[in-house]
């Protein structure tokens, strides 16, 4: 099944380059949704079966899998009104580009391999590039050449991270074996390159999950790339990042170096929540806000993970509905483009006479992104100071409260200066086409799940995260 | 088969969005009344019967839905919660009005469907004992009160206070936060039960005064105040007539909560609660009279009303330390009443203050006068608020205050040498409250209504509609009512606070304390009576004599002006001058220059900002943002840099890990 | 025999961080690739023509014709040769090489392992470090670039310093890594404007 | 009841004395005893004039601060005698009646609009507030020392502890009594009620604006105050065990005792600088915690 997916997949690709026709590529594109949510179902019904030898559909696989199925639909829906303007030739690039960063992430879900997750970590890095540089504007260009450069060079850095894993045991085909047999031979490794392979591995993926050493081009490119692109990058293309780092974490959590691994998630948990407070309260550019909220919630995720207990769910639960909260923002962002012509806070306004509708997602989504009660958000935060006061890590949990202060401030303020205050000089920009109301319905949906969520954690959704926990020590 | 009502009632709220912007107000009548009715049948059921109710819906899941347990003291805030509430909408139809046409309709639907949830999330908040739900329900209700706080955010300083409003609620939650997941960590499970089962094994003091400081910044206690007073007069008047009406209780709620289950050290327990509660009622009083915007002297004077709350709590939890059951029981029962009182009178009072900013379109004080004679029914109204606040005889605030002062005379004599002193201090302290509190309110009520119109908006103004004069009689009704038919109340209230704090039957609840109660109505009733003789005298008296209007007495001035009356500055200047240490009045003029030979105009202000909100708020909060704009300067653009960062980490984890600190 | 290529690579590192024209930066490179063909047909013991010919096409088709050819085209078009003023004056970076060095041997002896040829480890943390200091110490895009190759030979360094023999995955895996450079310099090498020669705009 | 009966005619007598003693320190015959209840008189017979700011607070303050003081007067017992109502903790309402009173005549002042009755109503809310305390304290320290905490229960249980120290007590209320008296009814260390310069006064310039039958009623409830204060020197100084009769004739005669004090302190006696006042009230709350500092020792609860 998972064969057949690919090779549509390719010839999807193809076929969009080949007929060059506006409608076919939508068709096609719908068509690739509708095969990727019928690939999810089939990963969901008989999990823990491998494929092709080098996929397994392992839970946390599965579950990722099924969130890229279900943004998949308003990605390409958002994605159409975006490009409705664009001339063919870019019209197709971005659809193309846009299915082969999907299958490439399914793939890299999938993987049950370092190096097969890694060479479609590198596969996403192209694909991505293209759909940066969809405006072809002098900073897409710019934006698109530091996140390939540093990208590419962070994925070397994490090849490295892998290899050192292929010196652990001596074997030549070491890097591809899966990660039920790595973790076999883990304990009689000495200590000391698990710690430099888990370092490297950490910083190398880094990039992509937008975590604190080398954060700095994810912002770059989410202030560029088109909302519905953004949308993804900032939720499952960091998925994916997390997934990587998550599975070398449960491969060395049996090993001497746990506490190593905790300690340094929660070092750079802690700085990047720093930076993102820091970079919040300087804000002047919407989107770049998002992908700061974006770092803030990554280093929530990698406190979680590195409180270990229920830190585990949370983090899990944590990255499920950050992606659902941040998406509907960026979708939102679109139709905000669209009403108020720019993404400068300086020059934004009065949102509430001008789009009703997109300022009630405004607020819901503030709530939701911000963990405040009626989000499931807040689940996860309670869940991780929760761990953080069993182990009695007081200075991390008064830090962290303090930081989520700040960040509150900083967004609430600029959200609701958005929705209510008169801007300094009114945008002499009129709405090209009238931005309909009907277009914030995927948005709500997705802002309903997340608040559904803080009340009723449906059971299927409990069972699949404590399976991908499984591994981990209790 | 009850909590499908409960569930209804939730799920009505939401349609609040659909309906149409005319039957907004009707619609969310509709359901508020149907939770009124609901959730007082079940109260009177708990107070009427004994035992409590438990309402459970068998939903399961991580979080499921918790049950809804009422007993005694939950019952009593559901009356607190329902009478206000159900007041404050019926008053704000007409409030509204001012707004229809500027505001579209989703800022009604989101004003509406907040206002109905933060109802019901203080029902939830006093049904609901479990950690986690408890926590949701606790932000549920800052969040919504946020929304009603920035109804008109149009000007960005509404906009400031919210937000800072949010930020200080979300603080005080992670206090709860922290404080529920250290009972989690010792007894397994979070809930109000199992920090009993905690407060049995442990000391009870640390974890007591992080619940204090949690349940404390929503009560407005003395230093965690500083969003009340910015919070009240942003809020449109009749939400701010709720939130300080009601939604502060929740943090008292939570305190007696918490008291109800502590085991030991007690005493140092009650002294905490007991200093606090003198700070935050002295001081509170002392700025309520030095303000000018006439909605921040009711929310200073919520605080002073929080504060005498407090006190009463405080004495409750001392008499339970010594084992002196009348101070214990009039303690907490006065406290409790005072909450009621509390309730009633200060959502008066923030509504005809609401009435009077619909009509002037002002707060400060200085721009009104002589309100009296174009507004009747809403000066009668404030009078009535105002002499019940101070505690005066005829109304319900003497009540409360009477079973405070009487809990600390009777105990004084059994008491021990430290005891005494602190109840004299609690006695000093509240009889200079009673005195500052005539002060405050003579000085409000006096330059607001009484006098000339000290500006052409006091002099444009005429009297609101009726549809927001007639829903403060049923408030004015209780006030009355519970200020001549006391023991009516005062007998429950005692019951609530006996079972609730497990102290022994004493004899007081039938015998000597309600008879004095009666005997306050039969004075009370004389010295009404006599005012009607005699009023009715004057009139017959005065028919048969000559009756002539003039200017008033100016010693032979001809031509005084309204602005020559005494303002709310001067009023307090004495005052102000005796209270420079606490209150630091700024005076606002900029100086004439030397070499200013003909110095252009000048103005002077002067406004005596919040000590508190300086030090304890604003400079740490500027400290750490300037410290966090200074670090974050990664974003330089350059790809050196990011690379560098990545190598820094790297060396200095591997640095971190040969000094093996990770 | 492997030692003498090996000793002359890392003696082109030390020319990498001395040399001033970007030519010189380009000569270097190709000189590298040859060396590591060497390297690694002399290392591979039983190379099978599958993996000899994945081992050619790297290092020889790519990183001595085709990746040198790129970087001449676009030093031609950027207009820029010499590399002084962009970056910190030569004889510090030469210090920093010699201290990357002696923490390379220092690293690789720590890291004894019974299954690691220390040489190979020693030889490629070194070009590691060499390709992060040129990336870190240069504001030209271009030395970005060449710090960027350097870093994926001492990938392939690495790779080679597993075992005896090379698996097909991480072949794969090093092509694949190489064909990102050759992507880099060709579609944006190109596309780059001469004057910008360093892009700051994005920025907080 | 006699005690009321009492109350009500030195009320009537009492301003009669504080005159005539005041002359006779002057070196004048002074008016007859009755003279001011033949002014009150003549007051009722005459119309009323009302100022066009005011409304109907000024109106019906008088009446309220009369019938206030009024029902003060019903919880002082007299001798052996309960007072007509007579509950626990009946002071407390008794002084928060007197503060319902002050509360009506301050905004009354207000309520006419000119800046002289404001000043009044200012000086009296900010003095009666600093006088509030003292009371209290007092009670307090009765009420600890008696275990009762009613007027009629602690002046009857005075004096039957039989011990010495009552003396210190009942000196010490005395002398608070008498000050707060001065204070409530603005008499000479705090206010000079013969000045005729407005921006001095206190009491009187509140009243500025009244007239006929209004002014008629603030003078009775000032009388009124006067005698209230005297009858509870009276039960703090007279031991309520002897007999009625002599009981009758000391109460006239401590009464008549406390109007000579007055009228000579004003004659006698400068007024205080009006920012002296806040300090001299407060030393009545000093006296007070002495008196409390005495009970502490007293009942064995503070070991020296």
């Amino acid at each position: 099944m998972l064969l057949l997916f690919f090779i549509t997949a390719v010839l999807m690709v193809v076929l969009i380059f080949l007929l060059r026709n506006r409608t076919i590529t939508k068709f096609i594109s719908i068509g690739y949704a509708i095969m990727h949510i019928l690939l999810s179902v089939y990963c969901w019904s008989n999990q823990n079966f491998t494929e092709l030898r080098y996929f397994t559909f392992n839970s946390t696989g599965v579950l990722l899998l099924s969130i890229l199925s279900v943004l998949a639909i308003p990605t390409l829906y958002h994605g159409f009104i975006y490009t409705r303007g664009n001339d063919l030739k870019k019209f197709n690039i971005y659809h193309g580009a846009l299915i082969t960063l999907m299958t490439f992430m399914s793939g890299a879900y999938l993987a049950n391999g370092m190096t097969v997750l890694w060479i479609f970590v590198e596969a996403t890095t192209l694909a991505v590039a293209l759909l940066i540089y969809h405006d072809r504007t002098e900073m897409a260009l710019e934006a698109t050449w530091k996140y390939v450069f540093i990208c590419s060079a962070g994925i070397a850095l994490a090849y490295l991270g892998i290899l050192f894993l292929g010196f652990i045991y001596g074997r030549e085909d070491a890097a591809s074996l899966t990660f039920s047999s790595l973790s076999v031979l883990i304990n009689q490794a000495n200590p000391m390159y698990l710690k430099i392979a888990f370092l490297f591995v950490l910083i190398g993926f880094s990039t992509k999950m937008g975590l604190f050493p080398m954060h700095t081009v994810t912002i770059d490119a989410h202030s560029v790339a088109p909302p519905p692109v953004s949308a993804l990058i900032s939720t499952t293309l960091m998925n994916v990042g997390f997934l990587a780092i998550y599975r070398v974490y449960t491969l060395f959590s049996s090993s001497s170096i746990l506490p190593f691994m905790n300690r340094v998630l929660i070092f750079a948990g802690l700085l990047s929540l720093l930076v993102a407070a820091g970079y919040m309260l300087k804000a002047k550019h919407l989107k770049r806000m998002l992908a700061y909220s974006s770092l803030e919630n990554m280093g929530l995720v990698a406190i979680a993970t590195g409180v270990g207990g229920s830190g585990y769910y949370a983090a899990i639960l944590l990255i499920v509905l950050h992606s659902f909260a941040k998406s509907s923002l960026f979708y939102q962002m679109g139709q905000l483009s669209r009403v108020l012509g720019t993404f400068r806070l300086d020059d934004c306004g009065n949102y509430m006479k001008l789009y009703p509708a997109g300022s009630l997602v405004l607020i819901t989504g503030l709530f939701c992104i911000l963990a405040i009660p009626p989000s499931g958000l807040f689940i996860s935060e309670f869940l991780m100071m929760k761990g953080l006061v069993n182990n009695g890590q007081w200075f991390v949990l008064i830090t962290a409260i303090i930081l989520l202060c700040f960040v509150i401030y900083a967004m609430s303020t600029r959200f609701m200066h958005i929705i209510f205050s008169n801007p300094r000089q009114y945008p002499e920009f009129t709405p090209s086409g009238k931005v309909r109301p009907v277009e914030t319905v995927t948005q709500f949906l997705l802002l309903g799940v997340v608040i559904a969520i803080c009340f009723y954690q449906p059971q299927f959704l409990v069972d699949i995260i404590n399976q991908s926990l499984s591994l981990l020590p209790r | 088969m009850s909590a499908l009502f409960f569930l209804i009632i939730i799920f009505l709220t939401f349609l609040v969005f659909i309906v149409p912007k005319g039957y907004k107000h009707h619609y969310s009548l509709l359901v508020l009344i149907s939770g009124v009715l609901l959730t007082s049948f079940w109260s009177l059921q708990v107070l009427s019967g004994n035992g409590e109710i438990i309402i459970s819906t068998g939903v399961s899941g991580i979080t499921s839905i918790p049950e809804l347990i009422i007993d005694r003291l939950t019952a009593f805030f559901i009356t607190v919660i329902n009478i206000t509430v159900l007041v404050g909408l019926l008053y704000s139809r007409g409030y509204l009005k001012q707004y229809y046409t500027i505001k579209n309709s989703l800022r009604f639907s989101i004003h509406y469907f907040s206002y109905l949830w933060l109802y019901l999330s203080m029902l939830m908040v006093v049904m609901i004992r479990e950690g986690l739900p408890f926590l949701i329900v606790w932000e549920i209700m800052a969040l919504s009160s946020f929304l009603l706080v920035i109804f008109d955010a149009e000007d960005t300083s509404v906009m400031k206070t919210g937000i800072s409003y949010l930020i200080q609620m979300h603080a005080g939650m992670f206090f709860l936060l922290t404080a529920f997941l250290i009972v989690g960590k010792a007894t397994g499970e979070m809930s109000f039960d199992s920090v009993a089962v905690y407060f049995s094994g442990h000391s009870n003091i640390l974890l007591f005064i992080l619940f204090f400081i949690g349940f404390g910044i929503k009560a407005g206690f003395m230093p965690l105040h500083t969003w009340l007073p910015q919070a009240h007069p942003a809020a449109p008047s009749h939400i701010s007539g709720v939130m300080s009406g009601v939604m502060i209780k929740m943090g008292i709620y939570g305190i007696l909560r918490i008291l109800m289950s502590v085991h030991q050290d007690m005493i140092s327990i009650a002294v905490i609660i007991l200093v606090v509660s003198v700070l935050s009622g002295i001081i509170g009083i002392m700025m309520a009279i030095v303000q000018q915007d006439l909605k921040k002297i009711l929310a200073y004077s919520s605080i002073e009303n929080i504060g005498i709350i407090g006190m009463g709590i405080g004495l409750g939890a001392l008499g339970m330390a010594k084992g002196n059951n009348t101070l214990a029981v009039l303690g907490f029962g006065g406290a409790l009443l005072h909450v009621l009182n509390h309730s009633f009178f200060k959502s008066l009072l923030f509504f005809n203050a609401g009435s009077v900013y619909s009509v002037t379109h002002t707060r400060n004080t200085g721009q009104m006068g002589g309100l009296m004679k174009k507004m009747p029914y809403t000066s009668v109204l404030f009078l009535i608020g105002s002499l019940a606040i101070c505690g005066l005889p005829p109304f319900n605030g003497f009540i409360s205050e009477f079973i405070i002062y009487s809990g600390m005379f009777k105990s004084l004599s059994s008491s021990g040498i430290y005891q005494s002193i602190f109840i004299m201090g609690s006695i000093v302290a509240l009889s200079l409250i009673g005195g500052l509190a005539i002060f405050c309110f003579t000085r409000a009520f006096g330059i607001v209504f009484l006098g000339q119109a000290r500006s052409q908006r006091a002099s444009a103004a005429e009297e609101v509609e009726k549809s927001m004069i007639f829903p403060q009689f049923i408030t004015v009704g209780f006030i009355i009512l519970i200020g001549v038919a006391s023991s009516l109340f005062v007998r429950p209230v005692f019951k609530i606070v006996t079972t609730g704090f497990k102290i022994p039957e004493t004899g007081l609840s039938d015998t000597s304390f309600i008879s004095s109660l009666s005997g306050i109505s039969v004075a009370g009733g004389i010295f009404v009576v006599l005012v009607a003789i005699i009023l009715i005298y004057r009139k017959y008296h005065l028919s048969s004599k000559v009756v002539a209007n003039g200017p008033t007495w100016g010693c032979g001035y001809t031509a005084p002006s309204p602005q020559q009356q005494y303002t709310s500055t001067s009023y307090s200047y004495n005052f102000n001058h005796l209270a420079k240490p606490v209150l630091q009045t700024k005076k606002i003029m900029d100086e004439i220059g030397e070499n200013e030979i003909f110095p252009s105009g000048r103005s002077f202000r002067s406004e005596s900002e919040d000590v508190y909100k300086k030090y304890l708020i604003d400079k740490p909060v500027d400290l750490v943002s300037g410290l966090l704009k200074r670090i974050a300067v990664m974003q330089t653009g350059r790809i050196q840099d990011y690379i560098l960062y990545a190598f820094v980490f790297m060396l200095i984890v591997l640095l971190l890990t040969w000094i093996n600190i990770i | 025999m492997i030692i003498y290529l090996i000793v002359l690579f890392a003696v082109t590192l030390i020319y990498l961080a001395s040399a001033e024209r970007l030519l010189n930066y380009v000569r270097l490179i190709a000189i590298q690739g040859l060396l590591l063909c060497g390297i690694a047909l002399l290392e591979l013991k039983d190379v099978n023509t599958a993996n000899l010919v994945f081992i050619v096409a790297e290092t020889l088709l790519f990183k001595t014709l085709l990746i040198p050819y790129l970087l001449s085209a676009i030093i031609g078009k950027s207009g820029v040769t010499k590399v002084h003023r962009q970056a910190i004056p030569g004889f510090y970076l030469l210090l920093f090489s010699i201290g990357a060095m002696l923490l390379s041997v220092v690293l690789a002896n720590s890291l004894i392992n019974p299954f690691i040829n220390t040489i190979y480890m020693t030889i490629a943390l070194y070009t590691l470090f060499t390709g992060l200091l040129l990336i870190v110490t240069h504001r030209l895009i271009i030395s970005h670039l060449i710090g960027f190759l350097i870093i994926e030979n001492a990938v392939f360094i690495f790779s080679l310093a597993v075992g005896s023999e090379m698996p097909m995955l991480i072949n794969i895996g090093i092509l694949l890594d190489i064909f990102v450079g050759v992507l880099i310099l060709g579609f944006f090498g190109l596309r780059l404007k001469p004057n910008t020669n360093e892009l700051t705009m994005l920025k907080d | 009841m006699t005690g009321l009966f009492l109350i009500f005619i030195s009320a009537i007598v009492f301003p009669g004395i504080i005159i005539r003693t005041k002359s006779i320190a002057s070196g004048r015959k002074g008016p007859g005893i009755l003279q001011p209840v033949k002014d009150v008189r003549v007051l009722l017979g005459k119309g009323s004039v009302f100022s066009d700011t005011t409304g109907l607070v000024f109106r019906i303050a008088p009446a309220i601060s009369l019938s206030a003081i009024v029902t003060a007067t019903l919880l002082i017992p007299f001798g052996n005698m309960k007072s007509v109502i007579s509950f626990e903790g009946d002071f407390i309402f008794f002084s928060y009646m007197l503060a319902l009173g002050k509360f009506f005549s301050i905004i009354s002042a207000l309520d006419t609009g000119s800046s002289f009755e404001g000043m009044g109503a200012n000086r009296e809310a900010f003095f009666s507030m600093l006088v509030e305390p003292a009371f209290f304290i007092l009670m307090a320290t009765l009420a600890m020392f008696t275990g009762y905490t009613s007027f009629s229960d602690i002046f009857t249980g005075f004096f039957i502890t039989g011990n010495h120290y009552v003396l210190i007590y009942s000196l010490i209320g005395l002398y608070l009594f008498i000050q707060i008296a001065i204070i409530e009814n603005s008499r000479v260390p705090v206010d000079d009620p013969k000045t005729h310069l407005e921006l001095t006064m206190i009491h009187e310039v509140m009243i500025l604006d009244n007239s006929g039958f209004d002014k008629a009623l603030i003078h009775i409830a000032g009388w009124l105050k006067f005698a209230l204060y005297g009858a509870l020197i009276f039960n703090l100084a007279v031991p309520s065990g002897w007999n009625v009769f002599l009981q009758v004739a000391l109460f006239l005669s401590i009464m008549a005792a406390f109007a000579v004090i007055v009228g000579l302190v004003e004659s006698f006696r400068a007024r205080n600088k009006m920012n002296k006042n806040p300090k001299f009230i407060l030393t009545l709350s000093a006296i007070a915690l002495i008196a409390f500092l005495v009970v502490l020792i007293v009942t064995e609860k503070f070991i020296l």
